[in-house]
């Protein structure tokens, strides 16, 4: 392989992409070296294994990501805009809608709400740390490689360019020849290790890691949603596994299950895609689901209605979404009986969809509703998803899908529900538990002005492409002719997706310009919240809790705070000594391993794969022998702390 | 935070909560394990018949071979639960005992299987020949590999119970590879009906 | 929950680990007369070595692997009941789904 | 609430100016009106679900805000309404059968010949996608055309679909839903235009850097002018094997036509593998790629139409 095949040449974006990333590793490193940061970065952050600091580095990689994916979104509304533009050429236009979808799906969604599940659940539940330290770190760091990975084919071998969802023949090696499409299965790959553990040890800590006195019903609902997405994750994820294995083998290993030649088949790709697809679109959903039922009582300053609706409703969704993915290729003509069963069970999805809307707006009946900027993203949810959970439904009718399919009408369902459903709950999240993770809340005023720009933006953008697909646009198409009549709405659709850049923008700036000027919290509790996370101190000690909590409800802390108020004031207990895990260096070698692996086998340079596979083996038996049992916190150091900390 | 006193009946691996999480979150990835062979079986299955001219099972298979793996399996996944059986009794050496039985057990079965896979790409039936291969090798082959990690795993906890005993922690060991050694036979047990049985009967 | 099992003294004989033993090497051999010397027809021959096998799978989890022991038995009896829910489905819908092939379709 | 108001707004802007342009919802033809009065009959449904929706949030937000003056107002504490959640659980219920029925009624009515014509013995077309052009073969008037379709009008039209390498999907979204091409695969699709004029078709489903100008249009004549139309393609130059091969090259024609159809050497719905054969220049002679053993498989079940079939290959 020749330099020029190697690296990305020949577009003026990609040089400009080149040298920002140079850039910006210089300048980190300098940052670091400058300021004697090494050292702190590694035993503080890089060797985490505690749940908060790992939920923050998810925060920062997928606001990362969503800035990538945005840009890419940005880039595509710019050449849509108008009619014949030659601003991006075909095979670009390809790549970065591919890459767009796969990044804000994988990259961006799913670790922002696993993030956030790993700053809030240990907490809301009363542990000191989650099941599996140690798998945690492997997990972030696994998906942080993946992501990687994928990332670096902008500048390193060619992205991947035949759509977030990879259908063959199209990304069978004979037609995606490239090294591409071996980037987005191994970075897939790679990533989906991380997820998986994910499921399992969130799983496990929310079964038996709660407090004792916290029974099932009594669960936070945020805690509900993650534990039913964790099982979700946990049997769809494998499918995904298998599915990237086989098209990795038939591109590397010449084998035949979805080529065109010896019998493959190419449908059964699609098949084993939507399998897991349809499930993943319920695991970044169902967190959002958490968040807001938490957000919307807290605010409304009024326990859930329906508690336990809310929860048997997610039960159903999770069961029901593994019976409903063909309705993702109704148009494959696998006749008249299996679409017609599929379409019903996927409508079915909408009843108890519809359950928890109506007990989110029953929530808010009769509360006292207080706007913060958390509540507003919470509530443009509401009607903002039901517009795209109708559509859905529409789209569910298979005999209608035949028009709506591979258009914009559907670009625009998926859209509504997932910005409106997991872009607003990952603002909504940070806004709230902004001040549990960094100590400080971020501004308000700011922070309406980018809620309001970003919302009004998003409407513009993707309300009209409802219309560009009934009037026949397709998807994935780079340009169009004037005289097909959809410049209008195209220019509209831009203008939208320009405000929801500023808006994001304002964001970024909130964050800095409150890190700088917010005033530090003096309580754990700023918002008079409801769950036991809400009673940690400001800012949470890294066992998070000296004494564990009590939990009579599920609104916990709301009542401790009750009985406070009665002069019910609990006893004081003396300290005991607090048993934490070590830290440890080995994930993020593992997963540099793992990278190695994927690197190799990308540009299928055998050697490198197995050095890594190697080396991934050879850590897992260090870990092996690793007989670290961890440490305790002395209840000196126990005491200092909470001195330190102000209730 | 440890401080439950447990009965002297209660096996080592779970008198520690790391060993109660562990084995439970193990059982979870049983589950994991389970969705990923269902879809290894499914492709598998919708690629039956797709030989493109090339051989096809009914040519290849031979009842004998299979039996032997078969019986090896079963077997080795017996004298796995004796093992655990007598880690419960603390007896040390009934565990190095039977678990050397079972590794002996499971290298016959990976030989048996190789030398069925070299025999097939002898006879021109290779995981590049056809959709069906393809189909077979991985999903055999997925089995197989499994088989192996589990022995390279279990070898290495040998040494760990050969340094330090019978603990909480290598009895955990031992106890959650047991799961997982059990497990493949469970997988074997439909490879043998979904693969072979079919195939020959077919 | 009590840890029943668990607490058992296991200096007993392993009657139960012998008799999966046993049991698993019966219906391996049943299932291979029902598939070559039996006849029936090649329908209730797979239905019938299906079944078998989910016998075995059983045996295997409860006398082999006492998936009902510990004090979380009932989140591993539900995780394995719920992946043979997802088993099926993938399974079974993937057969269903793509079988639109088999009459129009060649290769 | 700001953005509610924009959006009902913008709604009834859009309604008011601009349906017409809807190609969706202006149906040239009986299986595209019926998937339109589908569409219709659920946005119908669904913009009542909108409302109800839309009205509850804004009252209930309007009313239950947080007032600056005004006592310090404490929200009860209420967990739920039994009879409520009965409401708004078996409400959707209904709302989904009446839905579902008439979809799938649509879905089997739209396995066969629309109903007012169907005394009429379909006029079947083969239509193949090639990177990056589309191939319609007459099988019956043996004629072939690249890029562009003629049917008469009021005429049930059989397509029978097939791709000779990656996955299309034919739209002519004026006639009708589209249906996805496959290697080795054959799909069948119904459409009828019952209105003359010009129509556009196009790939529906990504299939890489020609995609976007993988497209043909469509003209529905009447019965006459579509025979003498016929006629003259007959008289077009013969497709040979070697001209067919070119066609397999990726890349972009200008319409074409053609006597005689691919179908008597090649039908891609059997055989998946002959583009990729020309590509690597190996011999695409009939060989036994297009044998497959059926044995293993359940026939019995399939209740499909077999009449029409029309290759021997299938009398399985
Ligand atoms: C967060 C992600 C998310 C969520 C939550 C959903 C939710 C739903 N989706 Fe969506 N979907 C996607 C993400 C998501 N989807 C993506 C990414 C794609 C495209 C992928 C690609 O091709 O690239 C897609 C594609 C997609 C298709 C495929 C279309 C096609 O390719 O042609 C279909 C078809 O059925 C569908 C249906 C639905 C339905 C019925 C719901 C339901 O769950 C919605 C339920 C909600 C409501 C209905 C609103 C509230 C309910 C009430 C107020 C009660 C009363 C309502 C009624 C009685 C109707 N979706
Ligand atoms: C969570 C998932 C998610 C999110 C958040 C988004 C966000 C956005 N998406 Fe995304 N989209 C998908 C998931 C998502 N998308 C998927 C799965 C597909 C299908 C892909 C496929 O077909 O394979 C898709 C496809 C898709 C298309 C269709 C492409 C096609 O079919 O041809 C379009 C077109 O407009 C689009 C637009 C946008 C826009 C404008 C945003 C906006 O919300 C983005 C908001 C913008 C920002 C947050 C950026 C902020 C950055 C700046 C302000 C910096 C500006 C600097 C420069 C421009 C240098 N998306
Ligand atoms: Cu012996 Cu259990
Ligand atoms: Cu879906």
């Amino acid at each position: 392989m020749k330099l020029d095949e190697f690296f990305v040449t020949g577009d003026p974006l990609i040089y400009g992409a080149d040298v920002s990333i140079a850039l910006t590793m210089i300048g980190a490193i300098f940052v670091l070296t400058y300021f004697k940061k090494w050292k702190w970065l590694w035993t503080e952050w890089l060797t985490t294994v505690d749940h908060k600091k790992l939920g923050v580095m998810y925060i920062i990689a997928a606001v990362l990501m969503l800035f990538r994916g945005g840009v890419d979104a940005l880039l595509m509304r710019a050449q849509l805009t108008v009619p014949d533009s030659s601003f991006l050429d075909a095979n670009h236009y390809n790549e970065i809608f591919t890459t767009h979808g796969t990044i804000m799906i994988i990259f961006m969604a799913m670790p922002f709400l696993i993030g956030l599940i790993n700053v809030v659940v240990p907490l809301q539940i009363g542990a000191r740390d989650v099941a599996y330290p140690f798998l945690n770190a492997v997990s972030f760091w696994t998906f942080f490689m993946g992501a990687m990975l994928f990332n670096i084919s902008f500048v390193i071998g060619g992205s991947p360019s035949a759509g977030w969802t990879s259908y063959v023949p199209l990304a069978g090696l004979e037609l995606s020849p490239g090294v591409g499409q071996n980037y987005y299965l191994l970075g897939l790959q790679i990533a989906g290790i991380g997820t998986l553990l994910t499921g399992i040890n969130f799983l496990v800590t929310i079964l038996k890691m709660r407090v004792p006195s916290m029974k099932l019903m009594q669960m936070p609902m945020f805690t509900w949603s993650s534990l039913i997405t964790m099982v979700i994750i946990i049997f769809a994820f494998p499918v995904l596994t298998v599915a990237l294995a086989l098209m990795t083998f038939d591109r590397l290993f010449g084998s035949h299950f979805f080529t065109m030649m010896d019998g493959g088949m190419p449908m059964l790709w699609a098949n084993l895609f939507w399998i897991w697809g349809h499930p993943e679109v319920y695991i970044v959903i169902l967190p959002a689901f958490g968040m807001f039922s938490e957000i919307i009582s807290t605010f409304a300053r009024k326990t859930l209605f329906g508690y336990k609706a809310m929860v048997y409703s997610m039960v159903v969704i999770a069961g029901l979404s593994f019976l409903v993915w063909v309705h993702h290729f109704f148009t494959m003509g696998a006749g008249g009986a299996v679409n017609s069963f599929f379409s019903i069970t996927t409508m079915l999805i909408a009843v108890p969809t519809g359950v928890k809307i109506f007990n989110w707006l029953f929530t808010l009946y009769k509360g006292r509703i207080r706007f913060t900027t958390a509540m507003l993203w919470s509530l443009a949810f509401i009607p903002n998803f039901v517009i795209g959970g109708v559509t859905g439904v529409m789209l569910a009718m298979a005999a209608a899908d035949y028009q709506y399919h591979n258009t914009y009408f559907l670009v625009a369902h998926f859209h509504y529900v997932l910005i409106s459903g997991t872009v607003y709950a990952c603002f909504a999240g940070l806004y709230f538990w902004y001040p549990k993770m960094f100590n400080h809340r971020l501004n308000e005023r700011l922070g309406k002005w980018s809620f309001w720009i970003f919302v009004a933006g998003f409407n513009l953008c993707f309300f009209p492409m409802y219309f560009l697909g009934l009037a026949g646009m397709p998807r994935r198409i780079y340009t169009y002719g004037i005289g097909d009549g959809w410049m209008s709405l195209n220019v509209l659709a831009t203008f939208g997706g320009v405000l929801m850049g500023i808006g994001f923008l304002i964001l970024v700036y909130n964050i800095y310009y409150s890190f700088r000027y917010s005033p530090r919290e003096t309580t754990g509790d700023p918002w008079d919240a409801r769950t036991l996370e809400w009673s940690t101190p400001a800012p949470v000690p890294h066992y998070n809790f000296a004494h564990l909590p009590e939990a009579k409800g599920h609104d916990a802390f709301w009542i401790m705070k009750e009985e406070k108020k009665q002069g019910k004031a609990p006893e004081k207990k003396p300290y005991k000594p607090i048993h934490m895990p070590s830290y440890s260096g080995v994930p993020i070698i593992m997963s540099v391993f793992f990278f190695t692996a994927g690197f190799g086998m990308v540009f299928s340079w055998h050697w490198m794969s197995i050095l890594g596979l190697v080396g991934v083996l050879a850590t897992m038996v260090i870990r092996s022998f690793d007989y670290d049992k961890g440490f305790y916190v002395s209840v000196e150091e126990i005491e200092e702390t909470e001195k330190k900390t102000t209730l | 935070m440890e401080s439950v006193e447990y009965s002297p009946n209660t096996p080592l691996e779970y008198q520690s909560e790391t060993g109660r999480l562990n084995i439970l979150g193990f059982w979870i990835f049983l589950g994991a394990e389970i969705a990923l062979f269902s879809t290894l079986f499914a492709t598998y299955l919708v690629l039956v018949g797709r030989t493109a001219g090339g051989p096809g099972p009914e040519e290849l298979f031979e009842i004998s071979g299979v039996l032997i793996e078969t019986f090896l399996l079963l077997t080795s996944s017996f004298t796995c639960g004796l093992a655990i059986h007598y880690m419960r009794n603390h007896s040390l050496k009934g565990v190095f005992l039977w678990i050397g039985v079972t590794l002996a057990l499971g290298l016959g079965f990976l030989g048996f299987e190789i030398y069925e896979f070299v025999h097939y790409i002898h006879e021109g039936a290779a995981l590049t020949t056809s959709a069906y291969w393809s189909g077979f090798f991985v999903l055999v082959g997925t089995h197989g590999a499994h088989v192996t990690m589990g022995i390279a795993w279990i070898s290495l906890i040998l040494i760990q119970l050969k340094q330090r005993g019978l603990t909480p922690d290598t009895t955990r060991k031992v106890f959650i590879s047991s799961l997982y050694w059990h497990f493949l036979d469970v997988v074997w047990i439909f490879i043998f009906t979904a693969v072979y049985l079919y195939g020959m009967v077919m | 929950m009590s840890n029943n099992e668990q607490t058992n003294s296991h200096s007993h004989f392993p009657w139960s680990h012998l008799i999966g033993f046993g049991l698993s090497i019966v219906l391996t051999l049943l299932a291979l007369w029902v598939g070559f010397a039996s006849d029936f027809s090649f329908r209730t021959i797979m239905i019938i070595v299906v079944i078998l096998a989910l016998i075995q799978a059983a045996i295997q989890l409860l006398m082999f692997m006492h998936i009902t022991e510990s004090d979380s038995s009932r989140i591993q009896v539900g995780t394995i009941l719920y992946a043979v829910f997802i088993a099926v489905a993938i399974v079974a819908g993937t057969i269903w789904v793509m079988s639109f092939g088999m009459h129009n379709m060649n290769m | 609430m700001k953005s509610f108001f924009a959006l009902s707004m913008f709604l009834a802007v859009m309604v008011l100016s601009g349906c017409s342009n809807l190609t969706v919802l202006d149906p040239k033809g009986p299986v595209a009106e019926q998937q339109a009065n589908l569409i219709l009959f659920s946005i119908g449904f669904m913009l009542f679900i909108v409302l109800v929706v839309f009205v509850l949030f804004t009252l209930i937000l309007v009313k239950y805000r947080e007032r600056k003056s005004g006592p310090e107002y404490e929200p009860p504490h209420i967990e739920g309404n039994v009879f409520l959640e009965i409401v708004w659980t078996v409400i959707p219920v209904i709302i989904l059968i009446v839905l579902a029925v008439p979809t799938v009624q649509t879905i089997f009515a739209l396995e066969e010949a629309p109903e007012a014509t169907s005394h009429k013995d379909p006029i079947v077309i083969h239509a193949t996608s090639v990177d990056w052009k589309w191939v319609f073969s007459y099988p019956e008037e043996n004629i072939e055309t690249v890029n562009y379709l003629h049917i008469p009008e009021d005429h049930p039209i059989l397509f029978k679909l097939a791709s000779a390498d990656s996955m299309g999907s034919f739209w002519i979204p004026s006639l009708g839903g589209q249906e996805y091409t496959m290697s080795g695969m054959m799909t069948e699709l119904y459409l009828q235009a019952d209105e003359i004029g010009e129509y556009r078709g196009r790939n529906a489903n990504f299939t890489g850097e020609g995609f976007t100008e993988q497209v043909f249009t469509v003209t529905a004549e009447s019965q006459e002018d579509y025979d003498e139309w016929v006629e003259e393609a007959q008289d077009a130059p013969k497709l040979t094997q070697e001209k067919y091969n070119e066609l397999m090259l990726k890349g972009h024609t200008e319409e074409q036509t053609f006597s005689e159809t691919h179908l008597q050497w090649v039908d891609h719905g059997m055989d998946a593998e002959y583009a990729t054969k020309v590509r690597n220049g190996e011999s695409t002679d009939e060989d036994e790629s297009s044998e497959m053993d059926h044995s293993e498989m359940d026939h019995s079940e399939m209740n499909h139409d077999d009449s029409e079939k029309d290759s021997e290959e299938h009398s399985h």
